[in-house]
């Protein structure tokens, strides 16, 4: 039996003289701090990794469909020539938002939701290191995007395209506040994401479990580690960049004012700069996804473990030296460009190294193919597509003639919808029963797999075509007389893709209705649904708030595995040792007798929610920018004066009929 | 006799009158149609409320029921000292001279009553939480301190900085390194002293931190009134067709950059060698006596002197019609820039824009880039 | 730890894979189907070179795709093999091995060895395609919101040009000569782009950046711009145009031509001065000269830095000569005229794109929805309250609310500017 | 910005979860105390933290060093810059970091009288520093270089005004660290809290010495 510490139950006494019990729900009210483990209050006030995890996964996966939403408008206009669904000044803003909106709302947080709930876990931690950071970070993200998209109904969203290319992005040339918005809002997600990366390599680095070493460390732990770095030293970049944008456009500085003698290259080098690793930002966790799932539903351990860490670093630091590709037709100068095209096929070096390591983790497996294990396979076929394509255009003469055309916007779909989406959909497949306690409906699974897989490939595969043909991107329409003769010409293609896309989207249904059919019927999973490896899967499903009731002792790689077999080192034969239920017994009968958790707080949701308010009063009026600094300052300093722990004074006493949420009694943990 | 609440009213009444009487002396009765009725209508609507709270006793039990007076919760302990009134009237007083001098002053006035009212509100909640007075000021402290923190160390660091930079402002722009030297070697020295003087008390050390505080302020508030001292802007040559035509060096050339970063692609390279003027645009063949450079758009001109006399280079921009007609006809306006004196090695970049074609120009006139003194090389610009 | 054998519980689940052949026929499948079912004479395909900068790409890239399609194959097929052939079928527990060092460092190098042998190859065409010192024709290009506008300066190359020529809609360069673009933008970034005779070269503002092209043949070769530039960016578009040295002789002679005034009392006429009322604000047409208050003949000058932000409209003193208006985004010609010129055999296409515009041929549908309102037809940013927003300048054409007898006029007026 | 701020706030996070056990009278394994690497989770996110704002210079910085020269014929950093001022200011910022050094020492000493007053006269040298700053802006302002002047002047009122607020927001923190310990609430370790925001006084000091190194001093 655990005894989790909480605050003793005597009544504050006051003073000397008279003692008279003060309940903090009557003297504060609702301003008390807040405890409760039930209700509403213990999601918005939450410091828990999990229940962080969990809503960075629900918002993110809200705003993919937004984001959806938004591309299928993209395809509905481009069905058939001189589209008449969207205005061009619609379809800009459709196209801006469509891409911003799946790098920045939809892969970037679904990638951190998975960090957040898996990564302690992974390294057997109870929470992260800076739990009420932590939820600052996800209140910046979810603040941040809706404040993005309220754009559509104040003015209209950006239309300079994701990459916002100067001038194009200047006030005279996009005069609503569309771009405005967009600065504003990346600049308060890039707060969430260089929050939690800090948070995510400090709780990494050093929070693992006694006897985890960095090489012994979860492949997702491993990739998630390498994606946090890039981020705390790529968001600065994109920071000064967004800076220099608002600085022009709210306060006339002349930073990308040619006639004031600008170099317009200037943004392109600070965006690629940043952008070029946020590819890697995108596509690493993925990465990291499927190579847990593939050992575990091979029944064998990664191929060349060190291989592919080694290999995800070395892709986290060339990243930082290929970003001129994206500026092959910019006029850098033939030096400057044959240097890019050159790192720029070395990166493809290490991303080669992990599909064969891949491949060959399969090789001799013993194969089983659950709906998370085909998505996995899924993303090497079409992640090799996506990285051969993309050997193509780091040779620069011939990325001259590609560039800006459909046949980019296919490479990336097949690099990040292929690569980054099908990993998050394997991830929720392996995940679900450990984060729900049920397992989705592998029959609705596998239906969506493959309604997803052939309406992507319907969608994104013809893109090759229309782009190798000459058909721009960004363009509100196409015209008959540039799409060429013959059955299959642009206009079939571009006809194919159209439908694709709505394939695609019923791939996605597919999922959302396994997900309500799953919560409302499916029975609980078992501890150990697939036989998993890591440390995740050796506590209880979902996992209790303390994560586990005595921090695992690690002497392997693929530790949870080693604890339920043992392997005869002559012959290599496996035998099992033990289930799942007994090494988690065997944890709790050994737990550990105090275990402090952070409490809830105010504070990071208010904080985080005054940084949209300076945001709206930079565009509209300087007063909501008083506002919104004064409370900027009032939850800091809240924040800093409140202990991490909530005082005994914070909760009731025991039996008090006002003790609404929760009251000083609750259990943090339940079990014999 | 007079009950907390009516007393509050009262002095709010005869501020209201106060500053009736106040603008309508510093006006010479001419007080305006909004101040008179907001004005008037404060004073009655103020004594109104004074006369409510002094009848009803503030809301309180009625004092005819004595017993209920004294043993009320309120009743049983005097009010803790509080500085709000104090500070509400000063707010007041703010409004009162705000309203008759600048509005600066008046928002202030409205910011102090605001936060009087929160702070006082939030006092006045927290001595209901318990009857004990240490943990309702516990209560108070956790809601507040986070406000008032910041907010005093904000306004206070924000005066503090500003006296000194009107300090700085005011003395000689020679004298302003000693100043700012010396205030800073006094904080150190300050702060060595009383480091290693463990017998100094701390109330003088803080009455000494006080004093140089105010004085710090007081200054910089005499100085921000008295005036800076006189800055002049500095001579710049854009446009100036006197400086342009000649290489006499002014204040703008003495310390001018010579070198600017790497700047590629431009649309010509001009280069004075050898007393000759010559062009180079990127991908024409040969030295160009004559360039073409688009109409409307940006051209950056990189001038290269390799020769040992300080020189600029001058573009003409032509000579056209304005809008004002004098005896029937346009008056015309020269349009000339230049770069400042390059010395020899030395570069430095023009940034053009030719709004009208060649064609536009008056017969005789051309777009030129020239160097004063070397007439007999010059280049031509043709703009489409 | 306490431990006890027993069977693995979790595994009953195990669900027999179904057939997994499908990704492997899905993948064959679309790569057969992308080698066969390409557009035919696409105007802009990336693999139909025209000309030696071109092929020089060409050359490179074909190798390029073969290998990455090799590469892919192969890939392909393991997984289809290893999916296949390790399906779980009830065999005992795979050997826990964690991976053969020596296979990782060979399966290293090996594309590391391919990589280098593309590498160099593309670092040599690289540096071919940025050299400037074999031109024999100058041309400067500009681009701005939403049309490219072409200058030639007097030279000696292009086989000599006494005085600028000034055009847009279409480029005109000679067959096999080295033109060397000049390109630069008058606002917002631009891309320059033939795909049959080079790749794509940005026009950035301030920067003057080159590219080279050189077409063997005559012909059109249809292009488009490829950097996002705002409202209209689908509707910027460019062709350019390919005479052999003596056609292009009699082109320039043409358009250095001087102005040819109407005939008096002829529509034309009446044209002209609704031109000179309505239009030659922001159109240059070279020599038209007005009659002042005074009675002198002055000639009317084009102020388009007066009332667009691009400061530029095109010269419209030889619209005739050239196929496309707005941009290139319509014909001039009707379509039975232009597939006649698109589709002519190199040795005939000189004479007939020479012919220009002809009464007969002029696609007046176009033209006179364009003329009607102008902002209607292609997306600009030219309305009163959207001029506002931009200090009182236009981008794009505005709405000039020409009635119907205008317009007429106007056309007549244009027919004769070839 | 508001993420710099933070900073006390992180070290408020003494995290139990982590397996801190302040009660000091349980250890089931022995080994929660430490953390993986030994250093403390604040301090290694303070250092990543300045790790990330060295890339935010460095863009500032980049976008200055691209920019200086390009004025047209406005004024230039030559003309305008006061060296011996700077020089004044610069040295004054810099013994900051000295006595920033003694109140991390007397913070490790427990000498409480001393840590508060050495944590007040870096925020007053501080101070002095941002108000110096102010006094040059204004007068730069006067002498004809606005913000939006030339590309000049926006690269250098965007670069030298983010060292300011920094400057600004580190007083902030120091006087918070003497108010709240005057309380005597300042969480967790006190001495390491006082380090940590030692840590970013002295970033911002090195990066002064670099944005005083390459703005004023390198002639343009």
């Amino acid at each position: 039996m655990t005894i989790i510490e909480r605050p003793s139950l005597t009544p504050v006494v006051a003073g000397s003289g008279v003692s008279v019990g003060v309940k903090p729900s009557q003297a504060y009210g609702s301003l008390r701090r807040p405890v409760s483990s039930t209700g509403w209050r213990s999601w918005v006030f939450t410091v828990d990794h999990k229940k962080l995890g969990i809503m960075y996964g629900a918002v993110a996966m809200f705003f993919f469909l937004v984001g959806g939403v938004e591309a299928l408008l993209i395809r509905a206009q481009l069905a058939g020539p001189n589209g008449t669904v969207l205005s061009a000044g619609l379809y800009n803003e459709m196209f801006t938002m469509h891409a911003t909106t799946m790098v920045f709302l939809f892969v970037m947080p679904m990638a951190a939701g998975f960090a957040n709930y898996l990564v302690p876990l992974q390294i057997g931690a109870r929470d992260v290191a800076f739990p009420r950071m932590n939820a600052f970070g996800f209140w910046c993200f979810l603040f941040g995007g809706i404040f993005l998209n309220t754009s559509w109904v104040l003015g209209g969203a950006a239309d300079g395209g994701w990459f916002m290319y100067q001038p194009n992005a200047n006030a005279l040339f996009s005069p609503s506040h569309g771009i405005d918005f967009w600065g504003l809002g990346l600049q308060i997600t890039g707060i969430a994401s260089l929050t939690g990366a800090l948070n995510l390599i400090v709780t990494i680095l050093n929070m693992r479990a006694p006897g985890m070493k960095l090489m012994k460390m979860p492949i997702f732990t491993w990739m998630i580690l390498v994606v946090q770095f890039l981020l705390v030293f790529a968001i600065p970049v994109i920071t000064v960049a967004l800076f220099l944008l608002m600085f022009q456009r709210a306060f006339g500085a002349t930073f990308f004012d040619v006639g004031a003698g600008a170099d317009p290259l200037l943004w392109q080098h600070l965006f690629w700069i940043f952008g070029h690793p946020e590819v890697y930002i995108l596509v690493l966790p993925s990465f990291g996804i499927v190579s847990e799932v593939l050992p575990v539903f091979s029944r064998k351990p990664l191929f060349g473990y060190r291989f592919v860490v080694f290999s995800g670093a070395a892709i986290g630091f060339t990243g930082w030296g290929v970003w001129a590709h994206h500026m092959f037709a910019s006029g850098l100068g033939p030096v400057s460009v044959a240097v890019f095209s050159m790192s720029t096929m070395l990166i493809a070096i290490p991303t080669g190294v992990k599909i064969v390591n891949w491949t060959l983790t399969l090789w001799g497996g013993k194969l089983w193919f659950t709906t998370a294990m085909m998505f996995a396979i899924g993303l090497i076929v079409e992640f090799t597509i996506g990285g051969l394509s993309g050997v193509t255009h780091a040779v620069a003469p011939s990325d001259t003639q590609q560039t800006d055309t459909y046949y980019i916007v296919a490479h990336f779909h097949y690099v990040i919808f292929g690569g980054a989406v099908l990993g998050i959909f394997s991830g929720f497949y392996y995940w679900w029963p450990k984060i729900f306690g049920k397992r989705l409906s592998e029959k609705i699974g596998k239906w969506n797999f493959w309604v997803t897989i052939i309406g992507m490939n319907l969608t994104f595969g013809p893109m090759h075509i229309i782009g190798l043909q000459g058909q721009p991107r960004r363009m509100m329409n196409w015209t008959e007389a540039r799409a060429g003769e013959g059955f299959f010409n642009l206009g079939f293609w571009n006809r194919v893709s159209s439908s694709g896309a709505f394939i695609l989207a019923c791939g996605v249904g597919l999922f959302l209705i396994n997900v309500i059919v799953t919560t409302r019927k499916a029975e609980k999973a078992p501890l150990d649904p697939w036989d998993a490896r890591s440390l995740e899967w050796m506590t209880s499903s979902p996992p209790k708030e303390h994560n586990f009731d005595s921090i695992p002792v690690v002497h392997s790689l693929d530790e949870f595995f080693h604890r339920k077999y043992e392997e005869n080192h002559e012959t290599g034969e496996l035998t099992k040792v033990a289930t799942a239920e007994e090494v988690l017994a065997d944890l709790e009968a050994h737990a550990d007798a105090h275990i402090h958790m952070p409490s809830p707080s105010y504070w990071p949701i208010v904080l985080a929610l005054a940084l949209p308010i300076m945001g709206y009063g930079i565009i509209f009026s300087r007063i909501l920018i008083v506002v919104g600094g004064l409370l900027v300052l009032l939850s800091m300093f809240a924040w800093t004066l409140e202990p991490s722990v909530a005082d005994d004074t914070d909760y009731d006493p025991p039996g008090d009929p006002r003790a609404d949420d929760g009251g000083p009694t609750k259990e943090l943990a339940t079990h014999v | 006799m007079f009950t907390t609440g009516s007393k509050l009213f009262l002095g709010a009444t005869s501020l209201a009158v106060a500053a009736l009487v106040v603008m309508g002396v510093t006006n010479a009765g001419d007080i305006g149609w909004t101040a008179t009725v907001g004005l008037i209508g404060a004073v009655v609507a103020l004594a109104f409320l004074t006369g409510i709270n002094f009848f009803v006793r503030d809301g309180n039990v009625s004092s005819a029921d004595p017993a209920n007076v004294f043993d009320a919760a309120a009743a049983q302990r005097p009010p803790g000292r509080s500085i709000w009134p104090l500070i509400g009237a000063v707010g007041l007083g703010l409004i009162v001279v705000g309203a008759i001098s600048t509005p600066v002053v008046f928002k202030a006035g409205v910011v102090v009553i605001l936060a009087v009212m929160l702070e006082w509100l939030v006092h006045a909640w927290s001595e209901g939480a318990s009857s004990d007075a240490a943990y309702n000021q516990s209560v108070r402290q956790r809601l507040m301190h986070p406000l008032e923190f910041p907010v005093l160390a904000a306004v206070g660091l924000t005066v503090m900085i500003y006296s000194f930079s009107r300090i700085m402002l005011f003395v000689s722009k020679a004298g302003s390194p000693v100043v700012f030297g010396v205030l800073a070697a006094v904080i150190l020295l300050g702060g060595v002293l009383y480091a290693y003087s463990p017998g100094v008390k701390k109330s003088i050390a803080a009455g000494v931190c006080v004093i140089a505080g105010l004085g710090l302020v007081s200054t910089g508030a005499v100085m921000a009134i008295d005036g800076q001292r006189a800055t002049e802007p500095h001579e710049i040559i854009a446009n100036d067709s006197s400086i342009c035509t000649s290489n006499e060096p002014t204040e703008a050339d003495a310390r001018a950059s010579q070198e600017l970063a790497a700047k590629s692609n431009s649309a010509a390279i001009i280069t004075l060698h050898g007393g000759k003027l010559s062009a180079h645009q990127i991908a024409v063949p040969g030295e160009l006596s004559t360039i073409t450079l688009p109409r409307s758009g940006v051209s950056n001109i990189v001038f290269v002197n390799d020769d040992s006399a300080k020189v600029r280079l001058t573009a003409h921009m032509g000579t056209f019609d304005t809008a004002t007609i004098v005896n029937g006809k346009p008056t015309t306006a020269t349009s000339i820039t230049c770069t400042t004196l390059v010395r020899q090695g030395g570069r430095q970049l023009l940034t053009l824009i030719y709004p009208k074609s060649s064609r536009a120009l008056k017969s005789g006139d051309a777009y030129t880039l020239a160097v004063p003194g070397v007439e007999s090389s010059v280049i031509t610009v043709v703009v489409p | 730890m306490k431990r006890s054998k027993s069977n693995v519980p979790s595994l009953q689940l195990v669900q027999h894979s179904p057939r997994h052949r499908g990704w492997l026929f899905g993948a064959v499948g679309l790569a057969a189907a992308a080698l066969s079912g390409c557009a035919k004479n696409a105007p802009q395909d990336t693999f139909d070179p025209a000309g030696s900068n071109a092929q020089k790409i060409q050359d490179l890239q074909v190798p390029v795709f073969v290998i990455a399609g090799v590469i892919g194959v192969i890939v392909l097929a393991a997984i289809g093999f290893v999916v296949i052939r390790y399906r779980d079928r009830g065999q005992e527990m795979p050997e826990q091995s964690h991976g053969k060092p020596s296979l990782e460092i060979a399966l290293t190098i090996l594309p590391a060895l391919i990589l280098a042998g593309v590498g160099t190859f593309t670092v040599k065409t690289i540096f071919e395609l940025a050299k400037t010192d074999d031109t024999q024709c100058i041309i400067n290009v500009t681009g701005q919101q939403w049309w490219w506008e072409y200058d030639y300066p007097a030279q000696d190359g292009c086989g000599g040009i006494k005085a600028p020529i000034v055009t847009s809609g279409q480029l005109v360069i000679p067959t096999g000569q080295n033109v060397l673009l000049r390109i630069t933008s008058r606002d917002v970034i631009h891309s320059y782009w033939i795909p049959r005779l080079n790749g794509k070269r940005d026009a950035v503002p301030g920067r003057v950046q080159t590219l080279r092209l050189e077409a063997d043949q005559p012909g059109i070769y249809a292009g488009q711009c490829t950097e996002f530039c705002g409202l209209s960016h689908a509707n910027m578009k460019m062709e350019a145009v390919a005479l052999y040295a003596s056609d292009f002789e009699t082109w320039k002679a043409n358009q250095l031509e001087g102005y040819t005034a109407p005939v008096d009392g002829s529509a034309a006429k009446q044209g002209e001065a609704v031109f000179t009322a309505n239009c030659s604000y922001c159109h240059q047409v070279n020599d038209l000269t007005t009659t002042n208050a005074a009675g002198e003949k002055v000639p009317v000058l084009a102020n388009p830095d007066q009332y667009i932000v691009s400061g530029a409209a095109p010269n419209l003193s030889n619209l005739m000569t050239r196929n496309t208006f707005a941009g290139a985004t319509w014909d001039l010609l009707t379509p039975a005229c232009r597939d006649k010129v698109w589709k002519a055999v190199p040795e005939a296409f000189g004479a007939l794109y020479l012919q220009g515009v002809t009464p007969e041929c002029l696609n007046q549908v176009d033209l006179r929805e364009w003329l009607r309102n102008a902002p209607a037809k292609k997306p600009m940013y030219s309305s009163d309250a959207q001029k506002a927003n931009s200090g009182g300048k236009v981008r794009g054409m505005p709405n000039l609310g020409l009635k119907e007898d205008q317009i007429d006029l106007i056309i007549a007026y244009l027919l004769e500017r070839n | 910005m508001s993420d710099l701020a933070l900073q006390p706030t992180q070290a408020s996070e003494d995290v139990h979860a982590a397996g801190h056990d302040d009660h000091g009278s349980h250890d089931d394994h022995g080994l929660v105390h430490a953390t993986s690497t030994g250093l403390s989770n604040n301090k290694l996110g303070m250092w990543l933290f300045l790790g990330s704002e060295c890339l935010l210079f460095g863009g500032l910085i980049s976008t200055y060093m691209l920019y200086r020269g390009r004025h047209s014929a406005n004024l230039g950093p030559d003309q305008i810059y006061d060296i011996p001022f700077t020089s004044v200011s610069s040295f004054v910022l810099l013994m900051s970091s000295l006595t920033m050094v003694l109140a991390v020492t007397s913070a490790q000493r427990r000498d409480e009288r001393r840590m508060n007053l050495w944590l007040t006269i870096t925020a007053l040298l501080g101070a002095t520093f941002v108000g110096g700053q102010v006094y040059e802006f204004t007068s730069f302002y006067h002498e004809g270089l606005g913000f939006t002047t030339s590309l000049f002047g926006s690269s250098f009122y965007t670069l030298t005004g983010f060292h300011g607020v920094h400057v600004t927001v580190g007083i902030i923190m120091l006087m918070a660290l003497v108010g709240i310990n005057k309380r005597g609430r300042i969480p967790g370790d006190r001495a390491e809290v006082v380090e940590l925001v030692g840590l970013y006084w002295h970033f911002v000091d090195i990066i002064w010495i670099l944005i005083f190194t390459l703005v004023y001093l390198i002639p343009s």
